[in-house]
């Protein structure tokens, strides 16, 4: 049985949350694109990341499956190391280059 | 929940079945308790206990192979024992063994920290054989991550070169990006289908096995379909298909020649493992807009690869690019395979003439290469074939089963996606795999042009890098090496049956 | 003693395993005599099951092996055999192998065991492609023997070698790879399943392709092998990387690998897609006729250079090879066989005393030389003798080659003959030309200071001998062109084409 | 032996010297002479004996086929073989023995005789064929062995030249020759001349317009004919000899040979314009010679005027009413007069260009008759033997120029007025400038060094011209023709009553004018009286005789030769230019701008991904 | 009630987001993301896992942000190095962000979702505690070796190595 997206009651339910996570997802992504400071793309990232989690954990309480729930904890972990990771190359590049600026961080190209 | 119950469930994850990931991921930890114990000056026979651990485990996986595991399902459905998968774990298994050789002849020229290094390998070689063998998103996602996570660290290994760092932030970037696209895509699908009770028990969208069959009664739910796109688009990332190829030049060339060649064959490799056991046995029903996508983002793969590396000098970049026509032909086999199923061993076949061939490339070029590995040009060739005739040999076989020239073993792959795609009436894409191939000529032919005929000059001016002189050359276990890659590229050539007895059953 | 089949095999693993011996790193001076003997032996081998041939059943398999490599499943197994069109090629290919092996032997190159490799390898491919049953190997064979020509012509080569190198590699591998799809497009079209050309001749026989079918395939074919055979106008690699070639690769390549395409036509296209030829011919034989015989002709005709000028002299009678083919008959296809044989002697030949002028002139440039003939005599006579070979005397192979194909394309447009027969002409005209400009009248200024510097020896032995046999069997066919025609006949006439789309000829 | 090995061992005893002095003997000029003569008057003698034997037989064998095209190699041997093959053995091996002390003292005498012999075997291959492509075969053959000895004297760029021109210029004529052999392969299924024969006999032969003209095309080029008569007179760059047998007596004659033996595949019209042709080549020639210097380059004006007469007897005599009353006979009357004239031409030809031969060699190779002069008493034999040539040839009633100049005249008169106007007048000028020839090459004073050192030959040299100069003079007597060519003799057309005493006058006037004016008008002096005294008629003539060989020039170096670079440009630009280059630069471009794309920035990077995933998103909603 | 709250955080939430994006300094950047998890955490609560909630606060709040807020400060990244947009990223913004509405636009006029089960059970500490040991032991087991490459990997990439070659 399926439903349409909207029309699923109540006023607020799983819709809002979606559009919530869709929303952030897109100005995650949207971040990316403009930002230039790579730590500020980082947290876009982050953002867009956390919609995923939003929404799974929107689903796994309207679907009744616990899953989600469970898939969050993953997703915030991996999302730290990666944090961790990504920092790491930035600090190690700004003692290179003593910039953060994405459009300074080209060298490679062509 | 009581404790026996937590017991059974516990006992029912039959870690046995993990024997070569856990053996891996143990050895990985071995590697720095031997570190820390032992003196310093016995570090170097880290690499290679590393490549013995790898080398036993390959051995292991061999001798068993297609004894003990049929088609099960292990750990509540989380992963799954295949005969592709077994064939998976050789392929990342050898190609993580090549990888350490190559990071013995580098790594000590980059002043770079070894332990870690080795460490790391093992580990993502693990993570890469589970991604290929997992049955399960959530499990898909967090093999997928180990071993992304592993590459931003690897690609970003000389912390000394801002190369490779800014090659490791690009890939971290990108990489991040391309996994929130596939999560959400996975969500999607999660949220897509839902609650599933079968027999009692309760079944989720993460399952490979309950999305197929959600997808098998909703062909055309959107939520769904969306979500498999996305998901494919996350795998794209890791393949290389266009569009999400852009990072494969930069990266490549930042990174150190190991990791370069780890990413081209092993990562490759894995988005490809994956792709088929998702267009296989998750997207199946969803033919429909698979076959056209698949086929657009293979035709436009081959195209964009071939053309930007035709007038690629910086030998790096041109693998990487090339690497990327090569991912636009495969495709045409996970394609062709939708129809004609013998085409996914057909799929393999061509991974493995194409690690065989990169590996052989790499270990060429890492020679060549001095210190820095960023900025090999082809002009740096010059004089390869007449002071190292072997190098010379070594890059002209690579190079040519690249380029898929007979009687070498990158044309027996090509010739068997061909006829794969020619069976699956994929007209289209054979001529544009023609057509990519002859432009693929250019450039592979371009190369070995550079490395035997002398007198090679750059056709664009100005920028001539200074001759170097070339490097030391290999020892007498990459002479071993690089001699067993080449023969047996030109006697997979000759003679297929070792792989195609176990590829194409 | 090994039977025949076994010999077969070894003629074709001789080359290929003394390359591989010689890779392994053998010192020079046994590499040498490795090679004169894996060049020999094949030659040998040939000349044996030539005669062991059996006549009457040409149109059969004779020699047939099957070796599988791992792809039975795929209808692919290195199915080895001779038929009665396969015979004088395979036959070809051994003795102009012998003579480029020998010439190169002495050649004196620099890093000699690598030429000698890579000839060797060229070699084995040659053999492999003429006794290669299965279509699949017929193909694989040829780009293992298209390879080696790259880096020879790469790393040997003359002027402009980089590029010729490349856009020879460019143009033969495109031509290569659509044949392959041809091909490929047979093997799953047919319902046979298999590249074996046994079976795909019966799967057709029994099912039988449509004719919209066969004509894309048939035009795919005759793409693919046009390029490699340098039809007009994909032809303009052969004069340059010909030109840029050193000489035993040049006499491998344009006296025998070019003719890959052409024997695929007469082999496979012919017999398995007759509808298909036959909706090509006529454009087919208007390419060939308007601009390989005569546009190239004319352009033949322009050349200061003796080796490009060669090299468009092939292109040209490759002209007539592919007329022949157009006119769909016995005739035409029987001229075929015959004129490839006999062209791929001359044109090796040519080719030979072309790098044996070089090393007496210093130069390739007609303009600049003139009365070698006083100080070599043999030379000269024997580039006459080639000129006249390829110019089609009587008492040469090419005649009869020529003679048949002529005959033939009367039937099928009379215009066309006189095209082909003008063509006959021009090609008289430059290659006597060449012939003077070269040896004859007075020693030419440039000349004579390089002779001041070089005094001219005449022909070496070295370069006699693989001349030699080259020559003999170029006459040896011309005065007995029964010794091809009549398997060639056999095997043509028990073709799988449907007897309809042959014309009859008028007989009384 | 039968006679059938016989003609087979005349056949290929010349290939076999050949081969043996081409593989062992090239550095022994002596032995390979001698074995060169040997062969030859072996043929000479087998001819004769089959000659005389008077066995006619036909075989062949089958050498090469394909589906049912067969091409077999055969001989016929009939009366017309026969007479052809004695007149080649015969003159053939007196050039031989004449050869022997004419190229004594040749550095390359091996290569000469060698190429005598691959001669020999071609031109007895194409008297003996039995069908048009063996003709063919040997056709090319000759032209190969012409080119060959034309070329002896390689190192001078005049010869090398000539020779190319004359291969290249019978090629153009084997161009319709083969051409006409095909279309007769496929009009009537056979070229068998025996089969062609039956064919016409049982009224089944398949006519056709083209057929004849494609096939005279061959004559016209190997008889040198108008228009491509330009090769032979700069064929005399050859050894005198190899003029004298092939420019002269036999290759020459072979397009005659081979119209006779494809007359019955003739049409009325092809023949009238065989006839104007020959009649054109005849007068041209004739007006050519008058103004030569150059000794050879008369005789071979002469030779090309002569072969013009037979060409027109052929052309003319086979529509002679009542011929073609059916039978066996396939040979006409003009094909009879021709062959008669041909075998006379051949004695007295070979015997005044060995006379010019000997004259060259006593004159150390001056060749210019105005520098001659006065070897009347320096070089009596040849004098003698060489004023019978040229009384032979100005048909002086008894010898055998006579007979066969009047059977062609007589059939002329019978058949068209005007060509026998034009005929006569030949033989006016032939006259005229033979004594002209003659008068200043013998008579006077001598004019240089050369002439006054002049000393006859030796008995090598003096014995062929004594030999054939008999001939000369008996050739023309039916009893010896009659014997010579058997049945053909027959069909030789002759004049009785009024007609004959009519011919006889004709033929008496012309020669006297023509000799007489000659004798008067020219003086033994260093000069060309014509030259001084009739500026205007000279310079005409000589325009004439250059015009073809500008024409010629013209269209080599300016036509063909422009059309080729033309070509040559369109391809090497336009081909492999612009298409070819062009194309890659084309793809070279993209590639760089595929490579542009890779602009380091992540932004852009970022934005592939957002258009990747729209576009995934796209093909999910539907949108593709 | 929880309607309003509903509306409250997820306006909190996707406002501080945006500020995320828009802000211009770094620092502020941050700031706003720590809201903005505020915001989602709240959300998660909404959706009755308090749980994740509590984590989410933990790992991002307290670990992550606090180490991008530290990194920020480390690196001393000037606020004035921001520069203005030029029209082509403004163009590609632009196009960006209408590819991405609508993309959201047809995620909302398309979807169907499977409908709610009856029974929706309330996860609680135990439940997730069962499923991460018992189902999920092996992603655990991987999750904690990439943690330890991670840190393996943020050793390598800040610490001084002396490599053996050069110690002699």
């Amino acid at each position: 049985m399926m439903t349409p997206f909207l029309a699923a009651a109540p006023v607020y339910g799983l819709p809002s949350y979606l559009l919530v996570s869709a929303l952030l997802f897109a100005i995650g992504f949207f971040g990316v694109l403009l930002r230039k400071n790579t730590l500020v793309i980082y947290m876009c990232l982050e953002l867009m990341l956390l919609a995923s989690t939003l929404a799974l954990v929107a689903f796994s309480k309207f679907n009744g499956t616990l899953d989600g729930n469970v898939f969050v904890f993953f997703v915030l972990t991996i999302a730290a190391a990666e944090v961790a990771v990504g920092l790491a190359i930035i600090v190690a590049l700004f003692r290179q280059r003593h910039t953060v600026q994405v459009e300074e961080l080209n060298q490679l190209k062509h | 929940m009581s404790t026996e119950l937590l017991q059974a469930i516990a006992a029912s994850n039959e870690w046995w079945a993990l024997g070569p990931e856990l053996t891996l991921a143990c050895g990985a930890l071995a590697l720095l308790v031997i570190e820390l114990i032992s003196p310093k000056e016995q570090h170097r026979f880290i690499p290679h206990l590393a490549s013995m651990a790898l080398g036993v485990v390959l051995v292991g996986v061999v001798m068993n192979f297609g004894k003990t595991w049929g088609e099960e399902e292990l750990f509540g459905g989380l992963v799954r024992l295949s005969v592709p998968g077994q064939i998976a774990r050789i392929f990342f298994l050898l190609s993580s063994l090549l990888v350490c050789f190559l990071a013995t002849i580098c790594l000590p020229r980059a002043r770079a920290p070894r332990v870690e290094f080795y460490h790391i390998v093992l580990v993502v070689t693990a993570a890469l054989m589970l991604l290929a063998q997992s049955n399960h998103f959530v499990m898909f996602f967090v093999a997928l991550e180990t071993v992304t996570i592993g590459f931003y660290i690897l690609v970003s290994y000389y912390r000394e070169r801002v190369l490779s760092l800014e090659a490791g932030l690009k890939y971290l970037v990108l990489g991040a990006l391309s996994s929130a696209i596939l999560l959400f895509g996975i969500v999607l699908l999660y949220g897509a289908v839902g609650r599933v009770e079968q027999g009692g028990i309760v079944h989720t969208g993460f399952e490979y096995g309950t999305v197929l069959n959600f997808l098998r009664e909703n062909p055309d739910n959107f939520l769904a379909t969306a979500g498999a796109l996305l998901v494919i688009g996350g795998v794209a990332f890791k393949i290389g298909a266009f569009p999400f190829q852009i990072w494969v030049p930069d990266v490549y060339q930042g990174a150190p020649t190991p990791v370069t060649a780890f990413l081209a064959v092993s990562s490759k490799a894995a988005g490809f493992a994956v792709l088929l056991t998702l267009v296989h046995r998750v997207f199946s029903p969803l033919q429909a807009v698979l076959v056209p996508v698949l086929s657009l983002l293979a035709a436009t793969t081959i195209i964009f690869g071939n053309l930007a590396a035709l007038k690629q000098h910086n030998t790096k970049r041109l693998m990487g690019l090339s690497g990327v026509s090569h991912a636009g032909y495969l495709l045409i086999g996970v394609v062709a395979s939708l129809t004609v199923p013998w085409a996914a061993g057909a799929v393999w076949f061509y991974l493995f003439t194409y690690l065989l061939a990169s590996m052989a490339v790499f270990g060429v070029m890492a020679y060549v290469a001095g210190p820095d590995d960023s900025g090999e040009e082809l002009d740096h060739y010059g004089r390869l074939a007449r002071e190292r005739p072997f190098l010379g040999a070594v890059l002209a076989v690579g190079v040519g089963s690249l380029a898929g020239i007979p009687p070498l073993a990158g044309f027996m792959g090509k010739l068997l996606l061909f006829v794969a795609a020619f069976q699956a009436h994929l007209y289209g894409l054979l001529v544009v795999a023609v057509i990519g191939v002859v432009i693929s000529i250019f450039y592979y032919f371009g190369w070995i042009r550079a490395a035997w005929f002398e007198s090679w000059s750059p056709p664009a001016p100005g920028a001539v890098p200074a001759p170097r002189p070339l490097p030391a050359g290999p020892t007498f276990i990459g002479v071993i090496t690089l001699a067993a890659l080449t023969l047996a590229t030109v006697l997979l050539g000759f003679y297929q049956q070792p792989l195609t007895s176990w590829l194409l059953e | 003693m090994p039977d025949n089949a076994q010999l077969l095999q070894l003629a074709i693993a001789t080359p290929l395993g003394a390359a591989l011996i010689i890779a392994c790193g053998l010192p020079k001076r046994f590499s040498t005599k490795l090679a004169a003997a894996a060049f020999t032996l094949p030659a040998l081998i040939a000349l044996w099951l030539w005669s062991q041939f059996p006549a009457e059943n040409a149109h059969q398999y004779a020699f047939l092996s099957t070796t599988y490599t791992g792809l039975a499943d795929f209808g692919i197994s290195l199915k080895l055999g001779l038929n009665g069109i396969a015979l004088p090629m395979f036959l070809l290919a051994a003795i102009v192998g012998l003579a480029a092996g020998y010439y190169a032997l002495r050649s004196g190159a620099e890093r000699l065991k690598l030429y000698l490799l890579l000839l060797l390898v060229m070699h084995g491919g040659l053999l492999g492609v003429f006794a290669s049953v299965d279509i699949f190997f017929f193909y694989f064979f040829h780009e293992l023997a298209l390879i080696p020509t790259f880096i020879m012509v790469g790393v040997w080569g003359g002027r402009d070698r980089h590029y010729a190198a490349m856009k020879l590699t460019i143009y033969l591998t495109a031509g290569a790879l659509l044949s392959l799809l041809g091909l490929i497009a047979l093997y799953v079209k047919s319902g046979a399943n298999s590249f074996d050309l046994i079976e795909l001749k019966d799967a057709i026989a029994a099912g039988g392709l449509r004719g919209s079918t066969q004509n894309w395939i048939g035009g795919l074919l005759l793409l693919g092998f046009g390029t490699l055979v340098s039809l007009w106008p994909l032809h303009t690699w052969a004069p340059l990387g010909y030109g840029a070639a050193p000489s035993s690769a040049a006499m491998l390549h344009a006296g025998v690998l070019k003719k890959f395409g052409l024997y695929g036509l007469i082999q496979i296209a012919l017999p398995l897609l007759p509808l298909g030829m036959q909706h090509w011919a006529w454009k087919l034989a208007l390419l060939a006729g308007l601009g390989n015989v005569l546009v190239v002709g004319f352009v033949t005709l322009a050349q200061r250079d003796l080796k490009q000028m060669i090299g468009y002299s092939s292109v040209m009678h490759m002209g007539y090879c592919f007329l022949g083919l157009a006119c769909l008959s016995t005739i035409g296809t029987g001229g075929v066989v015959l004129l490839m044989v006999a062209h791929g002697l001359s044109v090796a030949l040519l080719f030979l005393l072309a790098t044996s002028i070089h090393h007496r002139t210093h130069s390739f440039d007609l303009s600049e030389m003139g009365g070698l003939a006083q100080k070599t005599p043999v030379l000269a006579a024997f580039f006459v003798a080639a000129t006249m070979a390829s110019i089609g005397l009587p008492g040469f192979a090419n005649f009869w080659g020529e003679l048949t194909v002529f005959v033939a394309l009367w039937k099928f447009s009379p215009g066309l003959t006189a095209v082909a027969i003008a063509g006959v002409v021009i090609s008289a005209i430059y290659g006597l030309r060449a012939a003077a400009r070269v040896f004859f009248g007075p020693v030419s200024e440039q000349h004579q200071r390089v002779q001041a510097q070089h005094p001219p020896a005449d022909l070496d032995w070295r370069e006699k001998l693989p001349a030699l046999i080259l020559l003999a069997a170029l006459l040896f066919f011309g005065f007995y062109p029964k010794a091809i025609s009549q398997p060639v006949d056999q095997a043509l006439g028990y073709s799988a084409t449907p007897k309809a789309l042959f014309t009859p000829l008028k007989t009384r | 032996m039968t006679m059938l090995q016989h003609a087979i061992l005349v056949l290929l005893l010349p290939l076999a010297s050949a081969v043996v002095i081409a593989l062992f003997l090239r550095r022994q000029g002596a032995v390979a002479s001698w074995l060169s003569t040997a062969t030859a008057g072996a043929i000479a003698a087998i001819s004769i004996i089959l000659l005389l034997h008077g066995e006619r037989f036909e075989n062949s064998i089958e050498w090469l086929r394909f589906g049912d095209f067969a091409v077999s190699l055969g001989i016929k041997f009939d009366d017309l073989a026969a007479l052809m093959l004695f007149i080649v053995g015969c003159v053939g091996f007196l050039i031989h023995v004449f050869s022997l002390g004419y190229m004594h003292d040749d550095a390359a005498r091996a290569r000469f005789f060698g190429g005598l012999s691959i001669f020999m075997f071609s031109m007895i291959g194409i008297v003996l064929a039995d069908n048009l492509f063996m003709i063919f075969i040997f056709w090319e053959l000759v032209g190969f062995s012409s080119w060959l000895l034309i070329n002896h004297y390689h190192h001078k760029q005049s010869a090398a030249d000539a020779a190319k021109k004359a291969f290249i210029v019978n090629r153009v004529g084997d161009f319709g020759f083969l051409l006409g052999i095909i279309m007769c392969y496929w009009l009537n299924g056979t070229v068998n001349l025996s089969e062609l024969a039956r064919l016409g006999d049982t009224h089944a032969l398949v006519f056709s317009l083209a057929l004849p003209l494609l096939l005279f095309c061959g004559a016209v080029g190997k008889s040198a004919q108008m228009p491509l008569q330009v090769w032979l007179p700069d064929a005399m760059e050859g050894p005198t000899p190899v003029s004298a047998l092939i420019h002269a007596a036999t290759m020459v004659a072979a397009g005659i040979y081979m119209l006779c033996r494809i007359s019955v595949l003739m049409v009325p019209d092809v023949l009238t314009l065989i006839m104007w042709v020959g009649t054109a080549t005849a007068l041209y020639a004739a007006l050519c010679a008058v103004v030569q210097r150059d000794i050879k380059k008369v005789l071979a004006y002469s030779t090309l005027s002569q072969l013009g007469c037979m060409v027109a007897a052929f052309g003319l005599g086979s529509n002679l009413p009542g011929h073609d009353g059916g039978g066996t006979a396939v040979l006409a009357a003009g094909g009879a007069a021709a062959m008669f004239h041909l075998t006379t031409h051949a004695f007295f030809k070979a015997l005044l260009f060995l006379g010019a031969g000997s004259v060259i060699m006593g004159c150390h190779h001056e060749q210019d008759i105005f520098k001659l002069g006065g070897l009347r008493t320096k070089m009596p034999v040849t004098f003698i033997t060489f004023t019978i040539g040229v009384l032979a040839i100005i048909g002086l009633p008894g010898l055998a120029g006579f007979f066969s100049k009047d059977a062609i005249l007589y059939l002329a008169m019978e058949k068209n007025t005007a060509v026998f106007a034009i005929l006569a007048f030949t033989a006016v000028l032939t006259s005229f400038y033979m004594v002209r020839l003659w008068k200043i090459t013998f008579l006077g004073e001598a004019r240089s060094d050369a002439a006054k050192r002049a000393h006859e030959s030796g008995l090598t040299m003096t014995l062929p011209l004594i030999m054939l100069a008999v001939l000369s003079v008996a050739g023309g007597y039916s009893g010896v023709f009659g014997q010579l060519a058997g049945s053909v003799a027959e069909l030789v057309p002759e004049a009785h009553g009024s007609a004959h005493t009519i011919i006889l006058m004709v033929s008496l006037a012309v020669m006297t004018v023509g000799a007489g004016s000659a004798l008067l008008f020219y003086k033994t002096a260093a000069t060309d009286t014509l030259e001084e005294q009739a500026r205007v008629l000279f310079a005409g003539l000589t325009w004439l005789k250059e015009s073809f060989d500008r024409l010629y020039d013209y269209y080599v170096a300016k036509v063909q030769q422009r059309f080729a670079m033309l070509l040559n440009f369109l391809e090497q630009i336009f081909l492999a230019g612009l298409i070819i280059r062009g194309f890659a630069g084309i793809v070279g471009m993209i590639g760089y701008g595929a490579r542009a794309l890779h602009t380091g920035s992540l932004h852009a990077y970022v934005f592939w991904f957002l258009f990747g995933a729209a576009l995934l998103w796209a093909f999910a909603a539907g949108v593709f | 009630m929880s309607d309003t709250l509903f509306l409250i955080l997820s306006v909190l939430t996707v406002a501080m987001a945006l500020l995320v994006v828009l802000n211009k300094n770094a620092v502020n950047a941050a700031m706003c993301l720590l809201l903005s998890l505020a915001g989602l955490a709240g959300l998660f609560v909404l959706l009755d896992a308090p749980l994740l909630a509590f984590v989410l606060i933990l790992v991002y709040a307290g670990a992550v942000v606090a180490l991008f807020l530290f990194i920020i400060m480390l690196l001393d990244t000037t606020p004035g190095s921001f520069k203005p947009f030029k029209p082509l990223t403004i163009a590609a913004a632009v196009l960006g962000a209408a590819l991405l509405g609508l993309g959201i636009w047809s995620l909302f006029g398309r979807a169907v979702l499977p409908d709610a089960p009856a029974s929706v059970p309330v996860p609680t500490m135990k439940h997730h505690a069962e499923m991460l040991f018992t189902t999920y032991l092996l992603p655990v087991q991987v999750v904690g070796f990439l943690l330890l490459i991670a840190m393996l990997g943020v050793i390598v990439l800040s610490k001084k190595y002396t490599a053996p070659e050069d110690a002699k």
